[in-house]
């Protein structure tokens, strides 16, 4: 029974962060000053705004290995930039609609709104998206497309 | 090909006790084009920045990463020392170790790989810096306050005394706020009105500034030196300069209103003054509340003034637009009370001699409902047994407001003891959870309190208070003996938490400005930036920022105000040349950029080539995420360097 | 002076890129006085036995199209480049892998079922499928191995020019056989007979920088030809893909389907697209969003129509 | 006829012993309302109050259990005794954040629970499923002039936090369904007072200040009878009334019902039906316009 609470060696993602400075790295940072503890697996960008985030780049993070790909902005109505987080949305859903087609699961790139207040949040966003991907398990990408050549 | 150095602050224990430093040094020194890597205790100290100059010149760097704090803790510092040892201060990266990686994971092999990474990704990202020279641009010298309560006063005086245009926005018919309420103020029982009338009277008669009264803020444009802001004035249908208070008008006026600045204890007519010191020194009539204007209904007080008064009156006026150009913009937007009626433990709104501690203060002033006498609300008898409740809804997360209001022990105390002078015979009982008089001359003041006779200070909360037989009944707790008591009162007083101006949210976002948890401004630093928003140009004074006394707003709208005379005494200010640029041989003008750009910064120029104007643009980069030739980049933040950093992440 | 040996051959294509070269027509006959073609299939009996016999770089340039699908493909494209000075990627399919690498979407059981069994005009009731051996009377005959993921020609071997288009624009081709006899040649890995901006420097229908407030598909709509087909809710891939076409689609008043490829400085032709078009939609709500995106059918296939092959992810996950 | 709407329900020991009046007399309400409380399989004890401790998981495992197995056969279970219904609730609020503590109990009872049922008070049945106005509609005998005092103590109210179930300090739910019903609700300041709980059994001497004041307060402000829905609340109203087990005389005495039996008399039950004792029947006929039979 005491081996079933027990977690054995697990799969630990890589997942690349992109943070907005305003908000988002700011929330992250306050969960470091209020020591809220969340896993190591995101690796934060820090970007001026969500909106700098072209998916493009979360196509080469996917292709170049990452396991997931982490991205977070101001609150709608928040943005430093007025509406970059909105630009943010509308080539994440279309990005969303593309990776379906490519069989990567969502759970593995997600949008989040994070505030420079939201410090529990932030940790706890990270820590929801780093046991998503880890149950999912590898996405080694680069290994898929040779196993199929 | 740069030479790089990584520099690895320990910052105490804060980072070494929790990450292996030699190892991040170690891997650091073999990442390509890194020839030199070493760590400090305090990089931030002078001999830490000391040792970063020195290693500058004899490893003769043109690149260094910093991997310490946050980047919003001590990027500039860093910056700066390695622009005084001869770099560009842009070949200068932090690597975040600190809030990023040592202070949020248990482990430390965890925490030390995490930060491995994060230096790696910088040195990626340094490599392919380019030096950059900071945008120089104009700065508009005046300045919009807004708010005009005793933080708004005295950053106005301050900053037009220094010399310069101030723009003071007030919602309401009068500038004064929350202080122009008060009865006295503690801890040496001045007569509130009579220290803040004649700042009042000084910020009316100032060349520098022009009060706008009845004004909101409408919208926002710009950056830090070149804000272009909108704001709509709606009509006091009195002409300020040609009013000399006769009060003729309101003589005239049919309609009564409850006067809200008396919080409903005592009523105005439609067209009146808030109170006596009320500046501008002019009526207003409240549109809404008037029989009618369009079309006109009534139009006694114009048909008044006419006969009897200055004739001042003009019942067509329309709302007047403000474009104003500003350079700095002081938030003051003060604060209000939590809603007592949500507190159903007390009984607020349904037992008329349950009342907040701002009515009770209105009670107390000379110029309040009852001219200074206490007096239940019920049946105007003066109660004998009065119980205050001290953190009424505050330091409750589960149910109201989780935060300390800082000011109400001390007004509490001053209450009692007003009560103890006014009503000689009667007995007050302080429920309290524990006294916090922290300020000069606070804890011997309400000392003073606690040893007046008849003055009970009671350390324990209310469970509850309900009428019995025109008694108010006090169900509390007194922690000390660990007996509960009962009290049957006449009067209770809450002592209700502040929460921030119920306007403070939308101003935020069109200052973009962000706000805190409870809704009060959040400031660039807790403690190196407490008086600036963390966007630039934005400064913030008094209680809209957190809850705080007079002595403290004051003090933070002087500092606020020095601050902005500071942003105002050169003409010019440098701003970050990491905005974007287009490289014209790759750009086919598809135009999809253009629409973009939250800053029209974006233009195509005759050659149909997209064209940024520096000075415009603030660096977001959501043009470049759109570029599909990839012909439009950010300075220092490239495609080529995120996906550098993407493979640090990765690899 | 010795003539410049060129050959051609084609791998997993339609066969377009051939008819590119032909429709040089009378050229041909003048370039044929500059050059000897010495491998030329589609044209001409040769067999792959010439191929073989040839020495090792003794062919100056060999222009190859089409995709690399099985292994004859791969067979060959290997051959050609030994016996080649200099190796062209021509077409799409060979320079980014082309409409065949839409064939990444699925895989060889997939493609054969389709194929062999489930499209409404096949009769197969002995469900045959191709097999890489089998025996008959006469002997064992033997089809080449086809593979599950089609890959680009410089993904097999290595490649020294790439020659854009589905096919290659006519007056391109010659631009560029010229340029292989008369030099000067650019650096390795190059794009030739194409320009390096996009199709939108090029087009001359007129762009209001407007947005996107519906999609619609070309059947749905009769577009203005002097507006921008975008503006009009027409996917137009024209931002992301290199000109030099001369824009022939849009003058039949038909949107860029992208086939003359990325942009030199884009990461991935439909990453960029994608971007691009989201940016400009004219909505502010997430359900606004959604609707649009939702009118977007099959992003990947109208993103990638022509370079799937060479994009960042190569194929979808089996 | 269409088969009968039915809700899962935990009727928990007290009302298979002293509180079997209130189980039956709330089936008989359902019934009449038209709905079923059909008895969950497999029930335990909910661990009472004890379970809401922090710091000794295995008070937890046995209302876990209890969830557990309530999801299998639905996702609302519902349940009358206060006291069950505070304990159940907040063991599913806990399940619900997946807390490594939680794993820790969902490994030791080798089974998974998430908190994937909604526990619900009868009373939130009849608020929110059936509808208090549909109640008025159903009632055949509306108790006229019968002035009810509610009597809530604290473990339908509290914590707020996770009890949300009505004002904790003004509640209305059970004044609004006696309205209804036809009663004259009393209003008074006790009614959310502790009522002493287990102090009842272990030391009685401590039970008058309580629940005495309690009796006082509803008396005082005129109410002949008080409704509750906890069993031990109940006991500790009646017992604080019973000088050394003899009971005051009649008129003194403050009878103490199950909301449900008031419900069940408005609705046209019998009175046995509803296991009224004669000393609360009377007090009902007492009341200044008796309208029931029986």
């Amino acid at each position: 029974m005491i081996a079933a609470i027990e977690v054995e060696k697990r799969f630990e993602p890589k997942i690349v962060g992109f943070l907005c400075r305003w908000c988002s790295y700011a929330g992250a940072d306050l969960a470091g000053t209020s020591r809220i503890k969340y896993p190591p697996n995101i690796n934060a960008i820090r970007v001026n705004c969500s909106g700098r985030v072209d998916p493009t780049l979360v196509l080469k993070a996917l292709a170049s290995g990452a396991d997931g790909v982490f991205i977070a902005g101001c609150h709608p109505g928040d943005c430093h930039y007025t509406n970059g987080n909105i630009k943010t949305l509308r080539r994440f859903k279309l990005l969303q609609k593309m990776l379906d087609q490519f069989g990567i699961e969502r759970e593995r790139v997600r949008l989040e709104w994070v505030s420079a207040s939201e410090g529990e949040r932030y940790a706890r966003v990270v820590k929801g998206m780093t046991e998503d991907v880890r149950s999912l398990g590898p996405l080694n990408w680069k290994r898929t497309v040779e196993a199929v050549a | 090909m740069k030479r790089v150095g990584v520099f690895v602050c320990h910052c105490g224990l804060n980072i070494a006790g929790n990450v292996n430093i030699k190892e991040v040094v170690d891997k650091a020194g073999k990442q390509q084009d890194v020839v030199f890597a070493i760590d400090h205790k305090y990089l931030c100290s002078e001999p830490g920045q000391a040792l970063i100059k020195d290693s500058i010149r004899q490893h003769n760097l043109d690149a260094i990463v910093v991997a310490a704090c946050s980047p919003a803790m001590h990027e500039p510092t860093f910056k700066t020392i390695a622009q005084l040892s001869g770099l560009n201060r842009y070949n200068c990266e932090i690597a975040n170790i600190r809030e990023q990686s040592s202070w949020v994971h248990d482990d430390v092999g965890e925490a030390t790989a995490k930060a491995h990474i994060t230096v790696r990704q910088s040195i990626r990202k340094v490599r392919l810096n380019e030096p950059l020279q900071p945008i120089t641009v104009p700065v508009t010298r005046k300045v919009l306050v807004i708010g005009g309560g005793i933080a708004g006063i005295r950053a106005a005086l301050d900053v037009a005394n220094g010399g310069y245009q101030v723009y003071l926005v007030e919602k309401s018919g009068t500038i004064g706020g929350r202080m122009a309420q008060l009865s006295e103020t503690f801890p040496t029982l001045d007569c509130s009105t009579c220290i803040l009338g004649p700042l009042m009277v000084e910020v009316y008669r100032h060349p520098n500034i022009k009060l706008l009264r009845l004004s909101k803020v409408e919208d926002v444009k710009g950056y830090i030196g070149n804000f272009k802001v909108r704001v709509r004035q709606e009509p006091a249908y009195v002409d300020e300069a040609k009013c000399n208070a006769c009060g003729e008008c309101a003589k005239a006026c049919p309609a009564q209103v409850p006067n809200e600045f008396d919080f409903g204890l005592t009523w105005r007519k439609a067209i009146y003054t808030p109170f006596a010191q009320a500046v501008p020194p002019a009526y207003v009539l409240d549109a809404k509340n008037c029989l009618g204007l369009l079309p006109q209904a009534c139009g006694e007080c114009k048909k008044a003034c006419d006969k009897f008064g200055t004739s001042c009156m003009d019942l067509d006026a329309w709302p007047r637009i403000h474009d104003l150009e500003v350079g700095a913009i002081i938030a003051s937007t003060g604060y209000e009370l939590y809603d007592a009626t949500k507190l159903t433990e007390y009984g607020y709104g349904i037992f008329p001699d349950v009342m907040t501690s701002l009515e009770f203060e209105r009670m107390l002033s000379a110029s309040g409902p009852t001219t200074g006498e206490i007096k239940r609300p019920s049946d105007g008898q003066t109660p004998r047994e009065i119980v205050f409740i001290q953190c009424a809804g505050q330091r409750e997360p589960e149910t109201a407001l989780p935060y300390c209001s800082k000011i109400c022990c001390m007004y509490t105390a001053r209450h009692a003891m007003m009560f103890r002078h006014k009503v000689p015979d009667g007995q007050a009982y302080v429920f309290y959870m524990d006294i916090r008089a922290g300020g000069k001359g606070y804890e011997e003041f309400v000392k003073r309190c606690q040893e007046e006779k008849g003055l009970l200070y009671l350390r324990g909360r209310v469970a509850k208070v309900y009428e019995e037989n025109g008694k108010l009944i006090v169900k509390g707790v007194d922690t000390l003996s660990g007996k509960t008591v009962q009290i049957n009162a006449d009067l209770v007083v809450l002592a209700v938490g502040m929460i921030p101006s119920s306007e403070s949210h939308e101003l935020a976002s069109k200052l973009k400005a962000s706000l805190d948890a409870n809704g009060f401004f959040s400031e660039a630093h807790p403690k190196l930036r407490p008086l600036e928003s963390p966007t630039a140009g934005i400064f913030l004074a008094g209680a809209g920022q957190s809850p705080k006394d007079i002595p403290e707003t004051v003090a933070q709208a002087s500092g606020a105000a020095s601050k902005v005379l500071g942003l105002l005494s050169s003409p010019t200010l440098e701003r970050e040349p990491t905005v974007a640029q287009v490289v014209g041989e790759l750009c086919s003008g598809c135009g999809i950029c253009l629409s973009l750009c939250p800053y029209d910064a974006l233009s195509l120029n005759a050659e149909k080539i997209a064209e940024v104007s520096e000075a415009l643009c603030e660096g977001c980069g959501t043009c470049i995420a759109s570029c599909p030739s990839g012909a439009l980049t950010l300075r220092n933040l490239t495609d080529e360097q995120m996906v550098a950093m993407i493979e640090a992440i990765v690899e | 002076m010795t003539k410049m040996k060129i050959a051609f051959n084609w791998a997993s294509s339609c066969g377009g890129c051939e008819i590119a070269i032909l429709e040089l027509g009378t050229k041909l006959v003048d370039l044929a006085n500059k050059v000897d073609i010495v491998f030329w299939p589609a044209a001409l009996d040769y067999k792959y036995s010439d191929l073989e016999a040839m020495a090792d770089n003794s062919i100056d340039v060999a222009f190859e199209n089409g995709a690399i699908q099985n292994s004859e493909d791969e067979h060959i494209a290997k051959l050609l480049r030994a016996k080649s000075k200099l190796l062209v990627a021509f077409g799409a399919c060979a320079y980014l892998g082309g409409i065949p690498s839409l064939a990444n979407t699925t895989n060889r059981d997939g493609i054969f079922a389709s194929s062999y069994k489930e499209t409404p005009t096949t009769v197969n009731p002995e469900k045959t499928f191709p097999q890489t051996k089998v025996q008959v009377r006469e002997g064992e005959l033997t089809l080449p191995e086809f593979y599950n993921t089609v890959k680009t020609l410089d993904q097999t071997v290595d490649v020294d020019y790439y020659v854009p288009g589905c096919p290659p624009v006519g007056e391109q081709v010659s631009k560029v056989i010229n340029q292989f006899v008369d030099g000067p040649l650019p650096p390795k890995g190059a794009v030739l007979g194409a320009s390096d901006k996009s199709l939108c420097h090029e087009c001359k229908r007129i762009r209001t920088d407007g947005k996107i407030t519906k999609i619609v598909r070309t059947y749905q709509t009769i577009s203005d030809p002097q507006k921008c087909l975008l503006e009009q809710g027409v996917i137009c891939m024209g931002p992301a893909t290199r000109g030099g076409c001369g824009s022939i689609c849009l003058d039949a008043n038909a949107p860029c389907r992208g086939c003359y490829g990325p942009l030199p400085k884009a990461i991935d032709q439909g990453g960029k697209m994608l971007s691009a078009l989201s940016s400009i939609f004219d909505a502010q709500s997430e359900e606004d969003i959604q609707k649009l995106v939702d009118s977007v059918p099959d992003p990947l296939g109208t993103f990638y129509r022509f370079s799937l092959g060479r994009s960042l992810l190569r194929r979808t996950k089996p | 006829m269409q088969e009968m709407q039915s809700y899962l329900y935990f009727p928990g020991c007290s009302l298979r012993t002293v509180a079997k009046d209130f189980d039956r007399s709330a089936k008989a309400c359902a019934r009449a309302l038209g709905f079923e409380l059909k008895e969950m399989q497999g029930q335990l004890c909910c661990g009472a109050v004890m379970s809401n401790v922090d710091d000794n998981l295995m008070t937890k495992a046995g209302p876990n259990r209890i969830l557990a197995r309530a999801q299998q056969e639905d996702h609302t279970l519902v349940t009358l005794c206060a006291g069950c219904y505070n304990v159940l609730k907040r063991t599913g609020l806990h399940a619900k954040l997946a807390s490594s503590s939680q794993q820790v109990i969902n490994a030791f009872n080798e089974e998974s629970f998430n908190g994937g049922v909604d526990v619900l008070h009868f009373l939130e049945i009849l608020r929110d499923r059936v509808g208090f106005d549909a109640v008025g509609k159903a009632v055949k005998v509306p108790l006229k002039g019968l002035r009810v005092g509610a009597y809530y103590g604290c473990l339908l109210l509290r914590p707020f936090g996770e009890m949300k179930f009505d004002d904790p300090n003004r509640p209305s739910i059970l004044e609004n369904l006696l309205v209804r019903l036809g009663c004259t609700p009393i209003d008074y300041p006790a009614r959310t007072d502790c009522c002493g709980s287990y102090l009842g059994v272990s030391s009685t001497g401590n039970i008058q200040p309580l629940s005495g004041s309690i009796i006082r307060s509803a008396r005082s402000c005129g109410a002949s009878l008080l409704a509750v829905s906890c069993p031990l609340c109940k006991y500790n109203l009646e017992s604080s009334q019973l000088q050394n087990g003899k009971g005051p005389p009649p008129g003194e005495f403050l009878p103490v019902v199950y909301f449900t039996q008031l419900l069940g008399l408005a609705l046209g039950l019998h009175p046995e039906e509803l296991e009224l004792d004669p000393r609360q029947m009377q007090a009902i006929r007492e009341a200044p316009t008796p309208m029931v039979q029986g």
